[in-house]
């Protein structure tokens, strides 16, 4: 195990930034603030248990959500973070609800739940049911309550990004921006799009506090990074926006909690916008009805490979900061908290189309009679 | 003391920032160089904080308006050709529009169209694209036509929930003016009868207004009282407006400045047929651009959009029916 | 042998692909993995070369394709769903599309488009675009609704000058079955009566035209003999037999999957009014989707577009008049 | 004068990069080929004085057109390449007609001469006579003659890189793409288009021998680079898509044509895609309707500010390249042209409405009657 940061000195000291599957790393630059961010041992411990609570439950919700689907029973289409969940409940476990921004993109079940997402606003939307967060109107995925910092995704990759730089502005200009932070995530094939670049660029200029995580998972649905970019490595592009930038290995759980820690904090300080790479392994398909099967097997073999919750498991464990009791504790509450939301979800009705409002608008007066 | 078009736009943006601290501008070139059409001139001075220049970046631009919105705000974006738009169109159509069906939360940006021909601008600085944003569900579409329209409607547009599409039209910018901008207070979501007749009904909006004007002025020497209904919004639209017209004059000519095929000329008279339909003696009738981008010699110009001769003349031939 | 809908997209491709060197595909995932929806299975395989996977770069997707059309090629690129077209729209109305007007070069691209709903894909799953692509001009737009047309009509497409959006609609894909797809050998440009009959005229298109022979049919036990016209392109469209049709029923009914406002049905209606207006014995009808984003909820997403029963309902409405 | 590669033997020798302007310079990366880019002195000498000969007759037809337009005789607007010819003629001057693909951006009337573009093309189109080569319905700027090579730009910024990508693609497939470059030219303004990016990403993807060039005159319309991008330097986003960059002063002739011409031997032998940043200063306003009051006068004073066709002139006579008497013939024998083409074009008829083939299909047959 290379524990590089987790040795009780690195920890308590400053966070080297370090990288085993990015060897070129890629000095940060702070242009307008430099911060140290020290961790006191207890403040790391709790942080990575936080992380990984967050893992175990939203694994759990997942693989509940794939058997729903594999029975039928589940509205639209399932897209799972299996594989990702260090690098996302890192990104949601370092944001403060209630003030902090979030823009999930479509694995990122373990960022919301670290963000303190209800397990029944998932399940209502997975199951149909007309009392998830968007009415039955949008599934999945897409759900979302912007008026609590959770953007709404829309299918269109990359347009998240200028969303949650304008959520920034906007407090901003109403002064109320001081120790906020607004983070996104995304995959490798979306930084493709204009609509990201566009937004990077904004956010860059703007010298906002966001934080853009970039899960490189290696392929877009079945398209391989060698025909998505011809950088030696995504983080290279930091550099081009003006923004700090941050390698990790997204199998590395410890490691993910430190480094996006380290880039949410930063921002928060005020030390602009944050761009962190990790890299790692999509352990499944792009969605549930497809097997991924283009992989090729020597990247399954590879680190990437790793399935970072037991990587997280065994770094809990050998810190001695998780016992195995509580593990299964963790385990059996989640699952209950699971069994509790899809009984509750599966009893709910699915939404009425002749009580439905069909109107776009808010203005309801100019809600016209189409025929 | 008179006012143009485009000053009267600058003067609603100027209202808009000192009566509610919610709205601010976002636009390229708009902070101290005033914008393009100098439609924010002087207002970055004012509002420093609250008038921004963006990057040459539409699709952010609007993206960021939506989030600013979602925390409160009311941005007004200009695009610094409604031509432009088509790159910022997925934010728009797919984010702004959607966004309060799927979440319940309005997303109230107006964004500013520079729209409609004016001689030697060509296909990418001429474009009336009302029908685009007016097909996706979602959006308010306004088409203001007077000076007082423009100060008015752009005003109400910022106070809406939704997002507006205001389209304003380049051709009256400087041309169009009037000792005043107090209006007659319609609300967006009533149309105009602008002129009143009744031998038949030309339903124009924005820049059109004028040359059906115009074109009924041409025909009154012959006798034939036309008139003339401003839809003001072409989304919402007064339906009931141009139907009650149709009441009195039986005829119908639909008449735009964008592409001939759909859009708003098609709208009109599909409704009016199906609500109107034992009202009309004649079959209704559209004239729009032709069907080609818009050409850049003033000489090709003049001859792809409506103009008084050809609007007149295609009343003529919905009199002689 | 029974082909579906997807299949013979897939072979149309691999024809052209095999008959015309200038024939290359591309599109996210369209290598060796087949696309999305499987249209380019096993065509990597056999033209490595002339089948390219993308980057998500839908804007630069058809800017590489113009670049290819005027260098003498015919790229074919496949749109992941039509839905995110809109961050290629503008390479599309605005590159594309004016090519030939302004230089005189034409750019015979093919846009596929997978279209419509099916239940559980929401709102950006599930588009009917065609109107926004026949609004500006320069483009041809085609709908099949049938196996046959699906072969014919993406072959036909391939070799036209011009840049076609061709609207495969996704609820066809695997549910429509021919034994072959000879079809009838129309052009496009020419509508098909799909049923006769003679006391309405349903014109629809895509998916439509089957929902509308299901109402036809639930029609026919009442006694009411439904005409069912099948335009097969939105683009050029076929006002000539929409005519001769009302002509023989006095009636319309325009039918669509699309949003409400402008579209396809807007445009039928108007050309059918100036054009037939004497032979109509009724106000011509629309049915589309409604005005609000497709919602995600198969019971929602059933009443959000036309079915047989609504179709039959707005029928009898009509036959009622 | 820093004629640094001027000397005889850096110019028979291996072109070495360098800016001063640019110091943090990045270093090129080839990754499919290294090339060594070697002018003999002829070579040079003759390269040089055929971007400065471009460089003349376009200040001269620019010159007469923004007379023309101050005389209200344009139709349509007027955007000057002026201070911006060195770059631009560099490019043209480099690419071989009946070959190579230019796709010409506002300010590149001198690469489009160059590039060997007929002054009655120009001039037709700015003149509005029915025979320039876009016949009346589209203007100035966007002309092109995309069938010999010369792209007409959309105004959609950004949007011509990709097109670019496309062509040289096609004739890969084809089998034609040995020996073949594309270049296009851009600002940096027109860096944050999303077209930009997807259009960059794509030729770098593809490994095609295209040439783009940046020219970064620090404003784009009114709005200074700072409001624009938050990287130090543009040429540091490079890296960022895997190409190759050079920084060069825009305003030093020499430095133009040998910087640009290495960009373009090296895509031309196969060392993919290249990016080329200038800095340099536009030396007016937007377009003639605009005094570009807002351009502070300390950039205006600084290196920036120097007209490059006055360093060229001093490059060449200082080295003996050009003699005051064969400029003067030059410009005489540029003027007579400039003349020729204004009388010619002013001669010819504009459009004619009633005989305009009023549809957008090539194929006529689906022309449709719109009323
Ligand atoms: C603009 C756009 N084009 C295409 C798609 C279709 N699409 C959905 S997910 C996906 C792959 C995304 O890959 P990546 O960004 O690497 O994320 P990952 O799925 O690997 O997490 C594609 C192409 C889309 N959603 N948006
Ligand atoms: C997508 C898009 N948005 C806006 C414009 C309007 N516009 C035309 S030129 C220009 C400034 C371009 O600046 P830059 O790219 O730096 O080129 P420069 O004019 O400095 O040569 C703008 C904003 C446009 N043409 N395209
Ligand atoms: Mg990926
Ligand atoms: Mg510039």
């Amino acid at each position: 195990m290379n524990g590089l940061l987790m040795n009780e000195k690195n920890v308590c000291g400053t966070v080297k930034e370090r990288s085993r599957l990015a060897p070129q790393s890629v000095e940060m630059k702070y242009r307008d603030a430099y911060l140290t961010v020290i961790f006191t041992m207890g403040q790391t411990k709790e942080h990575a248990r936080k992380v990984y609570q967050a893992m175990v439950r939203s694994r759990l919700l997942e693989m509940k959500f794939s058997s729903l689907y594999k029975a039928g029973q589940i509205v639209g289409g399932v897209y799972l973070g299996k594989g990702q969940e260090a690098v996302s409940a890192s990104v949601g476990a370092r944001l403060e609800p209630g003030k902090d921004i979030f823009a999930p993109l479509i694995r990122d079940q373990a960022g919301r739940t670290a963000f303190g997402e209800d397990m029944l606003d998932a399940t209502r939307t997975y199951l149909g049911s007309a009392q998830g967060p968007m009415k039955a109107r949008d599934g999945n995925i897409h759900r979302g309550r912007p008026s609590e910092g959770v953007v709404a995704m829309i299918s269109h990759l990359g347009s998240s990004l200028s969303v949650v730089g304008g959520m920034l502005k906007a407090r901003e200009i109403q002064g109320k921006l001081a120790g906020c932070v607004g983070a996104t995530c995304i995959g490798d094939g979306a930084t493709s799009t204009g609509s990201f670049h566009e937004g990077l660029n904004y956010v860059a200029v703007e010298k906002l506090p966001v934080v853009v995580v970039v899960a490189n998972n290696q392929f877009a649905y079945s398209t391989p990074n060698s025909k998505q970019y011809a950088c030696v490595d995504l983080i290279d592009r930091a550099q081009g926006y003006g923004v700090a930038g941050h390698s990790v290995d997204g199998t590395d759980m410890l490691a993910c909690a430190e480094t996006i820690a380290k880039a949410v904090d930063t921002a928060r300080a005020g030390g602009g916008p944050q761009m962190v790479v990790a890299k790692l392994l999509r352990l499944g398909g792009h969605g549930e009805h497809d097997d991924g099967s283009y992989i090729p097997e020597e990247i399954r073999n590879s680190t990437y490979g790793r399935d970072c919750i037991e990587v997280g498991k065994q770094q809990l464990l050998e810190k001695g900061w998780l016992s195995e009791e509580e593990l299964t504790e963790w385990q059996e509450a989640a699952k209950m908290e699971v069994q509790e939301a899809v009984k509750t979800a599966q009893k709910e009705a699915g939404p009425n189309p002749y009580n439905e409002d069909w109107s776009a608008l808010a203005e309801s007066r100019f809600k016209e009679a189409h025929t | 003391m008179s006012v143009t078009y485009i000053e009267a736009i600058r003067e609603a943006q100027y209202k808009a920032l000192e009566t509610d601290e919610r709205v601010f501008l976002y636009g390229q070139d708009i902070g101290e160089f005033g914008g393009a059409f100098k439609a924010t001139k002087g207002l970055k001075e004012k509002w420093p904080d609250r008038v921004m220049d963006a990057p040459i970046s539409e699709d952010a631009m609007i993206g960021m308006a939506v989030g600013a919105a979602i925390e409160g705000m009311r941005p007004v974006v200009e695009m610094q050709f409604a031509d432009f738009s088509s790159v910022g169109f997925n934010q728009i159509v797919n984010n702004a529009a959607t966004h309060y069906y799927r979440t319940g939360v309005p997303i109230p940006i107006t964004v500013r169209m520079p729209s409609g021909g004016t001689p030697g601008s060509g296909p990418f600085h001429s474009q009336s694209i009302e029908a685009i944003y007016s097909h996706y569900p979602g959006c308010i579409v306004l088409t203001p036509a007077t000076v007082s329209d423009a100060y008015h409607m752009l005003l109400e547009g910022i106070a809406l929930d939704d997002p507006v599409i205001y389209c304003e039209h380049k051709l009256l910018y400087r041309w169009l003016k009037s000792d005043d901008f107090e209006g007659d207070g319609l609300p967006i979501g009533k149309a105009r009868i602008t002129r009143p007749g009744k031998h038949a009904t030309v339903v124009a909006y924005s820049a059109m207004v004028h040359e059906a004007v115009r074109a009924a002025e041409m025909l009154q020497s012959e006798g034939w009282e036309i008139e003339v209904v401003d839809l003001r919004s072409v989304k919402p639209l007064d339906t009931d407006t141009v139907i009650a017209s149709v009441a009195r004059t039986g005829r119908l000519l639909a008449v735009g400045e964008a592409f001939p095929w759909g859009g708003v000329t098609a709208e009109i008279v599909s409704r009016v047929v199906k609500e109107a339909f034992h009202l009309l003696d004649a079959p209704p009738m559209r004239l729009n651009a032709k069907d080609t981008p818009i050409p850049y010699h003033p000489k090709l110009w003049a001859a792809h959009r409506p103009t008084p001769e050809s609007i007149s003349h295609a009343l003529k031939e919905l009199l002689a029916y």
